[in-house]
């Protein structure tokens, strides 16, 4: 086995964990962002959103 | 998100979620750019200096690996941190963001392990050792996936919190124990060379690459962990919101 | 029946990362080992194969106990023995979802832990192929420790119990066709063959033993 | 439709529970079965619902399309005090299993998911996880399911225990839907269920019986 | 003797479930706590018996030679959902062990093991083990181990779910002689218990507020 | 406390032979690694006292997780943390007497278990010597554990990931104090007495976390 081999190796298994982490920190963040939109369709508010409102109108 | 964003007044508003969400927001698209164009720079770098006349090819490897073990105990120690701003202070942010680290952290050192075995199976001829320095890595690793666990599995946070936090204070021993481990044990694993008390030993052929390297590391972690943050404020106002969510159904009904 | 198999693997990923656990379990049973019998190569290179099987093993046991007893304590275990659709097929789904989410876990663990026991390419992948086969034998032997438990006010303990002695000769020849790998004399064959047979015969035996105990043990 | 107990027997431990219990329910009809604290009530419902083996007796449906003597168990829905819902789950997730699960009985189809939550009052939040819920809410869902999947029996062991008054009037309205759509319900209760119109077995307590002393 | 709660608020999750809660009892009174499903009830009674931590306000417990401020719980029978009995030992030994661990308050005896099984009506099967038993007869007994030791402050939580007709007179007379001896009782309740002249506390469900949606 | 003990001792017994179990599991785990090392005697002798050491370490945890579990889930928990009687010491009580019914009984089984591993007379005095002094820092580790883990539904695994790390210093003093009998230059005192003191140490700490996890997660 070559060296150059376990130096593509090394910078394969970095190049995927990375792409892991950044993939599964994205996804994730846009699961959590559906959700809340789910929710807020759904008419759950804020509580502090909706009292902005009420302030707004009064 | 487009909210607007309330102003800082004063430093605990940074304890505020909504702040910190808008920071965030503002931040992480230049830690982003950045960190791409010093990956760039440092491979770049890394691929044109030349190779050790005594380990070759393999000295490359170095560029990967000494940055991702670096990054595994600072990650540490950063939850560690974040654990005492929980304990003593009571930060609301403290445990988000050190139940955040924990994947990145388990990622690092994953990589670490990784790298590192890669590494020794052409300069010490065995994939892996149970000496000290390596072990401890390992343990290492076993922490964070063991945190994660535990803070995945009390799904009440402010029930976690406390115990995550002791848990993470009893397991910061270790991160001294795999500094020096070199040093008060004999190891197959070389002792520090850079990071010394008496300056670096290492020649700057090596030395430009692996610390270019080590800052886009960092920078990466650091856009990460913002985002993870972020994402676990957001599953936190989710949970919040399903619970009223069953709370008004209650009261309608 | 698909309904049952997704719903238990949803379960299992959702009560605190089930498959996580249990690889971070069967990990740390397998490194306290070098702790105790200290970190020469050798000697862990000859006993870790007989190590690897026995942390999947303990890794196993260990979650075994709950198959029908969550389903009890909820109350949904009436409703699936009030159900036409065969006993002996629900226990088979749900140990095969069992077996997904737990034992699958550790047959891919296994290299990782297998190098770290100093093990050669060829051990390593014995083990692997061993564990592949031998470990749903496990939860089918275990299936119906866990039904007969289920009968008992509070019988979780009771199932090691029942099912230890039945593992043994899983156990026995999984780790020997792992060295017959490895070494020359000793043919890999006959004792991997006698593996496989074990687990066709407790995918049998295990879920009708399971039906008959849970419709004993109703009421 | 016809659900048939004849001389039923029931043996726990050492004691004859009960024994010569026979009863006839026909569609639309309501069984209300009472008696003080350890009658055998709930030993009643599970022998009806197959889940406890008689010492002697059976209990049998018949029917059209029906083959005779087939077990009762099958035709029915058992509601215990356990809800069998999986608190990880959400509550969708875990209708739509017992929905896909338990199937229709010859003769009817279940709700629509939705459609039953509207039933129990609480559409809308299906989506969320079961545990999140508070024990009144659990209980109605638990209801709900009796309606995804039909069953023309329903066995309701004290069903509205825990319950506060709203819902209790919630639940005598599902009963006397499937009632006036031919089903049969049988429940074991100290409350009254608000039902107009049931017949009642009063368990007697048992008649105790010892081999070592006899 | 005289039970002070004051200012009560509790958080649950992320919640607050109810704040500014306060009462008083002396001697011989009754607090009867009604309320919807999940309004809070058993979260309340939890918190007097010192089992969960409030935000705010505290419990406390005085009279003569108590010293003052003293955390009430130690005062306290607590009857919850669950029984607190094993389910492998006889009743018998499951009394036993509770009478000697929990031990009397001062002012007060607790009675002997089988005078209470007679009060609670169940007399001669205490041989039994605690797991054959029916639900009521479980909590008949779980009320037997409130006669045991003495305790001048009894939190029922739904004490009479499960229990029949005969049951709940018996439990209103336990009740009744305690408070004429000089108890106490805090009992959460959507049933009428058959006490007179109690005073009633209503639980109005709850405030919103968290810190992550601030 | 001693009716609590009694009780506990009782419940032990009977709810299916917590003792039989950890026996089981323990003469399984070293019944098989001669299996693996194949017939060398004299190997096995070597390994012997580090393998019957493991051994008692993975059947310990077999019944740890369910030390509060079970008082948790029928209401037993929230009536000892009502009392006046120190938390700690309660605890403290459970844990002795959780030890008693399974820690003890693999004690006694060791020196069969050094017979099979073909040790010398004086290996296996010292290994049942150092088991008995070692053995119930593993519990009271666990207890911390357990108390940790009370609330969750699949606590089992994640107590023993949480408390394994823990009980790797006992392993070690444990293992050199046994073979420091048997080789003459090594003394076999010093990591003896570091294993009576590590014993004591978490006879105190272990307790005490229990108790603060306790009162920390009822609700
Ligand atoms: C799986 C095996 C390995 C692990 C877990 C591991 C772990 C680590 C850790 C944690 C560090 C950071 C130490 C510090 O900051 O003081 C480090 C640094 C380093 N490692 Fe490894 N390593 C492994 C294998 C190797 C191998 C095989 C080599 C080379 C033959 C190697 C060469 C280095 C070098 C040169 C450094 C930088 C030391 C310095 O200048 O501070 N490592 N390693
Ligand atoms: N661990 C928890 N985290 C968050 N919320 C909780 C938790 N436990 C209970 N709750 C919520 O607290 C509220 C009050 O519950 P509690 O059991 O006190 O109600 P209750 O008045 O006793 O209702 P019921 O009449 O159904 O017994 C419920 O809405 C419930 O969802
Ligand atoms: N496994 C068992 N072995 C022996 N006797 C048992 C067993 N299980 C229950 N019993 C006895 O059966 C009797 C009837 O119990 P069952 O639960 O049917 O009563 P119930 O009428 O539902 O009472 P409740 O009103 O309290 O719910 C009880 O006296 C109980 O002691
Ligand atoms: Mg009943
Ligand atoms: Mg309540």
């Amino acid at each position: 086995m070559t060296h150059a081999f376990y130096v593509a190796l090394s910078y394969a298994a970095s190049g995927i964990v990375v792409a892991v982490l950044v993939g599964w920190t994205l996804l994730d963040g846009r699961a959590q962002q559906r959700a809340l939109k789910e929710l807020e369709a759904a008419g759950i508010r804020r509580r502090s959103a909706a009292r902005d409102q009420a302030e707004k109108k009064a | 998100m487009s909210e607007p964003i309330p102003a800082i007044k004063k430093f605990s508003d940074l304890a505020n979620p909504t702040i910190f969400l808008g920071l965030t927001a503002r931040i992480v698209p230049f830690l982003a750019v950045a960190t791409a164009l010093m990956f760039a720079f440092g491979l770049y770098l890394a691929f044109t200096t030349e190779g050790d006349y005594q380990q070759g090819e393999t000295v490359r490897i170095m560029y990967v690996h000494v940055p991702a073990a670096w990054l595994s105990m600072m990650c540490y120690s950063i939850m560690a941190a974040s654990a005492l701003g929980t304990l003593v202070w009571r930060h609301p942010l403290a445990d988000v963001s050190a139940k955040a680290a924990a994947p990145l952290g388990a990622g690092f050192t994953f990589l670490a392990l990784v790298t590192g075995s890669l590494w020794g199976k052409p300069m010490w001829g065995t994939w892996w050792e149970w000496d000290a320095r390596l072990t401890s890595v390992f343990v290492l690793f076993l922490m964070y996936l063991g945190l994660m666990a535990l803070t995945r599995a009390l799904d009440d946070p402010a029930k976690s919190a406390r115990v995550a936090a002791v848990l993470i204070l009893i397991g910061f021993v270790n991160i001294p124990i795999i500094k020096f481990s070199v040093e008060w044990w004999n190891t197959l694993h070389q002792p520090a060379s850079v990071m010394r008390m008496d300056g670096s030993a290492i020649d700057g052929e090596f030395l430009r690459p692996l610390l270019v390297m080590a800052g886009a590391f960092t920078l990466l972690f650091f856009t990460l962990h913002f985002l993870a943050i972020r994402n676990e404020i957001w599953r936190r106002r989710v949970s919040a919101q399903r619970r009223l969510a069953a709370r008004m159904a209650n009261r309608e009904s | 029946m698909m309904a049952l198999f997704i719903r238990d693997m949803k379960l299992a990923v959702r009560a605190g990362g089930g498959a996580l656990i249990g690889v971070l379990f069967f990990t740390t049973v397998v490194a306290v080992v070098p702790f105790g019998v200290g970190p020469d190569l050798n000697l862990l290179s000859r006993i870790g194969p007989a190590i690897v099987w026995i942390g999947a093993l303990l890794a196993s046991l260990l979650g075994l106990d709950r198959l029908f007893q969550a389903e009890r304590d909820d109350g949904s275990l009436d409703l699936m023995l009030m159900q036409e659709t065969p006993l002996v097929l629900t226990v088979l789904v749900k140990c095969l979802a069992h077996w997904t989410a737990t034992g699958l876990p550790l047959v891919l663990a296994s290299p990782l832990l297998g190098l770290f026991m100093n093990m050669n390419e060829v051990a390593i992948g014995a083990v692997m192929l061993t564990l592949l086969v031998g470990s749903p034998a496990i939860t089918f032997i275990g299936a119906a420790g866990a039904a007969v438990a289920v009968t008992l006010p509070r019988g979780g303990l009771l199932v090691s119990i029942l099912i230890l002695p039945l593992t043994v000769p899983v156990l026995i020849f999984g780790v020997s066709a792992s060295y017959a790998a490895v070494e020359d004399p000793a043919p890999f064959l006959p004792p991997f063959a006698f593996l496989a047979a074990i687990t066709l015969f407790f995918a049998v035996i295990g879920p009708l033993g399971a039906a008959l105990a849970l419709r004993g043990s109703s009421d | 439709m016809r659900l048939l107990a004849e001389n039923l027997s029931v043996r726990r431990g050492d004691d004859l529970l009960f024994s010569n219990v026979s009863f006839a329910l026909t569609g639309g009809e309501a069984l209300v079965v009472t008696g003080r604290n350890g009658s055998g009530k709930s030993t009643l419902l599970r022998t009806v619902a197959g889940l406890i083996r008689p010492e002697s007796g059976n209990v049998t449906i018949s029917g059209d399309g029906i083959e005779s003597g087939r077990r009762a168990g099958e035709a029915c829905h058992y509601l215990g005090h356990r809800n069998a819902m999986k608190q990880e789950l959400t509550v969708r997730e875990n209708l739509s299993f017992w929905q896909v699960w338990l199937g229709n009985f010859k003769g009817g189809a279940g709700m629509d998911l939705e459609e039953a939550a509207e039933a129990v009052g609480l559409s809308g939040i299906t989506h969320l996880p079961f545990g999140y819920l508070s024990a009144g809410q659990q209980r109605r869902f638990a209801m709900a399911k009796l309606l995804v999947a039909h069953r023309p029996v329903w066995i309701l062991d004290e069903p509205t225990a825990a319950l506060d008054v709203a819902a209790d009037r919630l639940f005598a309205t599902l009963v006397t839907r499937h009632l006036e759509r031919g089903g049969m319900v049988i429940a074991a209760t100290h409350q009254p269920l608000g039902l107009s119109d049931t017949r009642t077995l009063e368990m007697k307590g048992f008649a105790y019986e010892e081999d070592f002393t006899a």
